[in-house]
């Protein structure tokens, strides 16, 4: 379907993202990751999972944003991303109303 | 392409249910199985997805600008990142699949059952997603070729473009697996 | 209280306004079909909506909802709570069949006895795959998923025989997978646990 | 095949797209959606026959108690099948691809799909999952006999071939799945000029929201099946008790797709009823923006009801207070729509149609539908009747009499555009109300019987149960002969040749614009949109129905 997503109009969308950029985001994410992991040889408990979390959710925001240049993208497709997004999170946060009362 | 991300975000999604169930079920058998895993292996294969998104994305950016040599270059140079991410999952498998570590063995059915969970969604997760690394090597390919013959260029890359875009679909699940199944404690 | 009788209450309040609602739709809608027919009403009105009507009719029945959803939600609480002096029993599936274990280490297939009177706890569970342990008499339904304990429990209050069936599909023989309930006196119930 | 009209333009049966292909060739590899339409309504249609005998056969089996015409593991594998091939080759597919194919792109003034390619290669995915489904019937030991919802542990363990029959409905979700997909690009990218979101007709609008439903629930059901498949390969014990599963969970999956699904199937057909009622009642549709809205809000909220499926299952309690509580907000939307219809007949200038008659019997049924849907969706209440009679009743008041009856009701609506011919009114009045009171006669007695506590796929009933099974299989007969008289009436108007108007209703949305059957190519030039797409202020008693091109009072709700 990919080869079908191809042959559209010619390509409307005129930015094209800077090297520069892509190098600092690159930059932050391979800092991120450092910080996870060391974060992760420190033992905090309960706090473990949702720092490794918050940190994940900031690299995969980056990607998203830059490499996949949601930032420059209509809104559409930024609100429909969102959506999916909160149907997972209520899907997995719905499991919850019984596996955490069961 | 975005919606079709979408559905890709939501297959993922259902393992992440069970995954967030059983943890809630058993946190103690995750953490413990969850240090089995080699937390440095892990973290090079993230720092070679996340390498290798960076020069998808930058090889858009090269063909954008005209710089067909260089795209080419990046390119390759990610298909190449898929193929070692791949191989050291392969020595990874390999390694716990020696240990007697796999869906339906003895080990894990003799152990607590956090264990057996925690391993069977590790091999279920981990396994679709290297199928999602293969398939968008393949796509990467394709777009190599398509820049060769020259169907791919300055004024049309969207063939890239989507193909990018599944790469960085890929690299996105894996920075949430990653601390899932590595980093847990 | 008895829940049976909350749960019919529930129902028959659910069912009472549901028919209102049908009957009430459908006379309107033959009405209009016959009123308005082309023959007769050959002009239509511009009529494309009128927004208090519409407000009316979200709210209206977003109250009735909410009504029905208290009384069915307050009358299954009746079925979680179980009276503290109640007998417990315990139920076990597998295909094809109920397996009961009666205080005091008596077990019986097939068959549920209890004395009358007196409320029964039942503890189900299955062996296998999943059942449905459905005593219709009582309005009790609980799965019996492998692994996990559930329950349900009951007022035997008359002396009697019901039946006892499965309901969530397991295999070839489900629809034989009954058993009876057999509320006995107290007398007839010393007995029975005596009997081999 | 002429279309009527002054000018005649070639009708889309003539010209094969790509062009050069030939015969069977201009079908197999054809990109118009039409085409595709058609092909999916041949498949469909046969689908839905073959599922109408298979449950026939089961109404047969339990009008006497004991086994009389086949044994347990026969009628297990029955209906399996029935509900398999309903569910995912009938019901599910049905509107969307025959009619949304069809009438999609036409309604918003587009000349095919956005990815016609990927259009095709969604037929192909469909007809393979049904090519699967039929395999998996006949390898392994005996037909796979767990009901369609394939509840684990006993899809796991049977020894049937569950994996290939849940690999068929894997394929056919990402049919589903890649049309929606299909469908949301093409509303969002190839609108034509001046068609802003609120002059889109209704029908769009609910193939639009389920199209939302189709691509962000079917992967849930996908990723289920490729567990379920692992399972039985693998044995990870993932849902296995003995290895630390939890069966409950993968109900919570299923459900998280199925339920969603059941919208996806029904909120096509309430788009079809919104076109139709508005035509025959020459009468603008009452509250259209009440209408997209609860297109949208039963796409959203019934998204988050699933475990309203499993109140007797074991989940918690909590639980059970929540999703009843939610299940009870998706009954509002669905309740609106019903009073917006039933008001746009208010003063109307009705014309009795066999299309409209099918849309009243919708309404009526649906409710009946919806409204055992409140019992069911109070705890107490669905304790007593669930997995019983009642539920498959309801549901089958939901699914045949809402999605089956507005299929059909979309099949006599549209058949003079699709084919340029008109049906006989006589016969298909005859088949409707045939089917309609065949409906009735055959669900209310199984009502009945799960309100006395008669369980479901049950292969052999005890004695109390035998009146109504006996009467609800004359109901049965009844539906089959309703339908094959209506399929007959539809197809022999091929040889009657009766030929259709382009607008035989009235209609004013835009694929009453054009030839019957329609082009190859939608339009002429590109349409312009100027007015609400249902707008009948300008019509007197011969006045020429109002196309949504013309300049009328840009007055909505």
């Amino acid at each position: 379907m990919e080869k079908e997503a191809g042959t559209g109009q010619p390509e409307e969308r005129m930015h094209v993202t800077g090297y520069r950029e892509l190098l600092a985001i690159i930059m932050a994410l391979l800092a991120l990751t450092g910080i996870t992991v060391a974060v992760s040889y420190v033992h905090l408990g309960f706090f473990n999972v949702p720092i490794a979390l918050f940190v994940a959710s900031i690299k995969s925001s980056l990607v998203l944003l830059f490499f996949m240049h949601l930032k420059y993208e209509g809104r559409a497709i930024k609100i429909s991303l969102l959506s999916t997004i909160a149907f997972l999170f209520v899907m997995i946060s719905f499991i919850f109303w019984d596996v955490a009362f069961r | 392409m975005w919606l079709f991300l979408y559905s890709e975000i939501i297959l993922f999604g259902g393992l992440f249910v069970l995954y967030a169930a059983y943890f809630h079920e058993y946190p103690k058998n995750f953490a413990e199985s969850g240090r089995e895993l080699n937390r440095i292996i892990g973290s090079l294969n993230t720092v070679i997805l996340l390498i290798s998104s960076f020069t998808v994305a930058a090889s858009l950016t090269a063909i954008q600008r005209g710089a067909k040599r260089l795209a080419l270059s990046l390119i390759t140079f990610s298909i190449l990142c898929g193929a070692t991410f791949l191989t050291i999952k392969y020595f990874e498998w390999g390694k716990h699949i020696r240990e007697g570590v796999y869906p339906n063995s003895q080990v894990l059915q003799n152990g607590p059952p956090g264990n057996n969970i925690f391993f069977g969604l590790y091999y279920v997760i981990t396994g679709l997603h290297g199928l999602h690394v293969i398939i968008g090597m393949t796509l990467l390919t394709i777009s190599l070729v398509f820049i060769l013959t020259g169907r791919v260029n300055e004024r049309h890359f969207s063939m890239l473009e989507n193909a990018g875009l599944y790469w960085h679909l890929v690299d996105l699940i894996w920075i949430f697996v990653f601390p899932l199944f590595y980093l847990v404690l | 209280m008895n829940p049976v009788k909350t749960i019919d209450q529930a129902f028959w309040y659910i069912l009472g306004v549901s028919l209102v609602l049908l009957v009430g739709i459908t006379v309107v809608m033959i009405a209009f079909t016959i009123i308005y027919r082309r023959s007769k009403h050959p002009d239509s009105a511009d009529i494309r909506g009128n927004w208090k009507l519409e407000v009316l009719w979200t709210v209206v029945p977003t109250l009735i909802a909410l009504s029905m959803f208290a009384v069915g939600w307050s009358s299954y609480t009746g079925l979680r709570t179980v009276p503290p002096e109640a007998m417990v029993v315990e139920v076990t599936a597998q295909q094809f069949s109920w397996l009961f274990d009666y205080p005091g280490g008596k077990e019986s297939e097939g068959e549920l006895v209890v004395p009358v009177g007196k409320p029964i706890r039942l503890n189900i569970t299955s062996v296998d795959v999943v059942h449905g342990f459905y005593l219709p008499a009582f309005r009790i339904k609980v799965d019996a998923v492998p692994n996990v304990k559930s329950y349900g429990w009951f007022l035997a209050d008359k002396i009697g025989v019901y039946d006892i069936m499965c309901t969530v599909y397991c295999g070839t023989d489900h629809s034989h997978m009954t058993a009876k309930l057999r509320i006995v006196s107290d007398d007839e119930y010393r007995q029975w646990l005596q009997k081999n | 095949m002429d279309a009527i009209g002054m000018v005649k333009r070639q009708s889309f049966y003539e010209t094969p797209s790509p062009a050069g292909l030939k015969g069977i060739w201009a079908w197999l590899l054809t990109r118009d959606h039409k085409r595709l339409a058609l092909m999916y309504l041949w498949a469909i249609m046969l689908w839905l026959c073959i599922a109408l005998l298979i449950g026939l056969s089961l109404r047969i089996e339990l009008m006497w108690p004991g086994g009389t015409i086949m044994k347990a593991e026969t009628y297990n594998a029955m209906f399996t099948l029935h509900g398999v091939i309903m569910i995912f080759l009938f019901v599910i597919p049905a509107i969307p691809a025959v009619f949304g194919n069809f009438f999609l792109p036409i309604q918003i003034g587009a000349d095919d799909v956005f990815f016609p390619r990927l259009n095709l290669m969604s037929w192909y995915l469909f007809m393979f999952g049904g090519g699967f489904a039929i395999i998996s019937l006949f390898s392994g030991k005996g037909f796979p006999d767990t009901g369609w919802t394939f509840y684990v542990p006993f899809s796991v363990t049977t020894k049937t071939n569950v994996s290939l029959t849940v690999t068929a409905a894997f394929i056919l979700g990402m049919s589903s799945m890649l049309t929606g997909l299909n469908f949301i690009t093409t509303v969002h990218r190839m609108r034509t000029k001046g068609m802003g979101w609120m002059q889109i007709p209704l029908f769009t609008w609910s193939l639009y929201a389920t199209a939302w439903v189709q691509l962000l629930a079917t992967p849930v059901i996908s990723i289920t099946f490729v567990l379920v498949i692992l399972e039985r390969f693998l044995r990870i014990g993932l849902f296995d008790p003995a290895k630390g599963g939890d069966p409950l969970l993968y109900q919570h999956l299923f459900w998280m797709y199925s339920h969603p699904a059941v919208y996806i199937m029904v909120l096509p057909g309430m788009g079809v009823v919104s076109e139709i009622i508005p035509i025959f009642s020459r009468k603008s549709i009452f509250g259209y923006k009440a209408i997209v809205y609860s297109s949208l809000a039963i796409a959203i909220a019934g998204s988050l009801v699933w475990a309203h499926h499993m109140f007797t299952s074991g989940i918690s309690d909590v639980s059970i207070f929540v999703f009843s509580l939610l299940t009870y907000l998706v009954a509002i939307p669905s309740a609106v729509k019903v009073f917006s219809w039933v008001s746009t007949m208010y003063k109307g200038s009705i014309q009795m149609t066999p299309p409209l008659l099918l849309a009243l019997a919708f309404i009526y049924l649906f409710s009946v539908g919806g409204l055992t849907g409140l019992l069911l969706g109070a705890a107490g209440t669905n304790v007593y009747v669930h997995d019983t009679q009642f539920v498959v009743s309801h549901f089958h008041f939901t699914m045949f009499g809402g999605t089956g009856f507005a299929f059909f009701a979309a099949l006599h609506f549209w058949w003079p555009k699709m084919f340029g011919l008109m049906y006989n009114m006589k016969r298909a009045y005859i088949a409707v109300i045939l089917t309609t009171i065949g409906f009735i006669f055959h669900f209310i007695p199984m009502m009945i019987l799960g309100l006395m506590g008669m369980p479901r796929r049950y292969f052999d009933y005890l004695p109390q149960y035998a009146t109504g099974n006996f009467l609800a299989g004359f109901g049965g007969f009844m539906i089959i002969a309703g339908v094959g008289l209506m399929f007959t009436n539809l197809l022999l108007s091929f040889r009657e040749k009766n030929l259709a108007a382009d607008d035989p209703w009235g209609g004013t949305t835009l694929e009453w614009s054009i030839p019957s059957p329609p082009p190859l190519h939608n339009f002429v030039g590109v349409p312009e949109v100027k007015s609400f797409p249902y707008d009948f202020s300008m019509v007197g008693k011969d006045a020429a129905p109002t196309i949504q091109t013309r300049e009328t009072d840009e007055r909505t709700s």
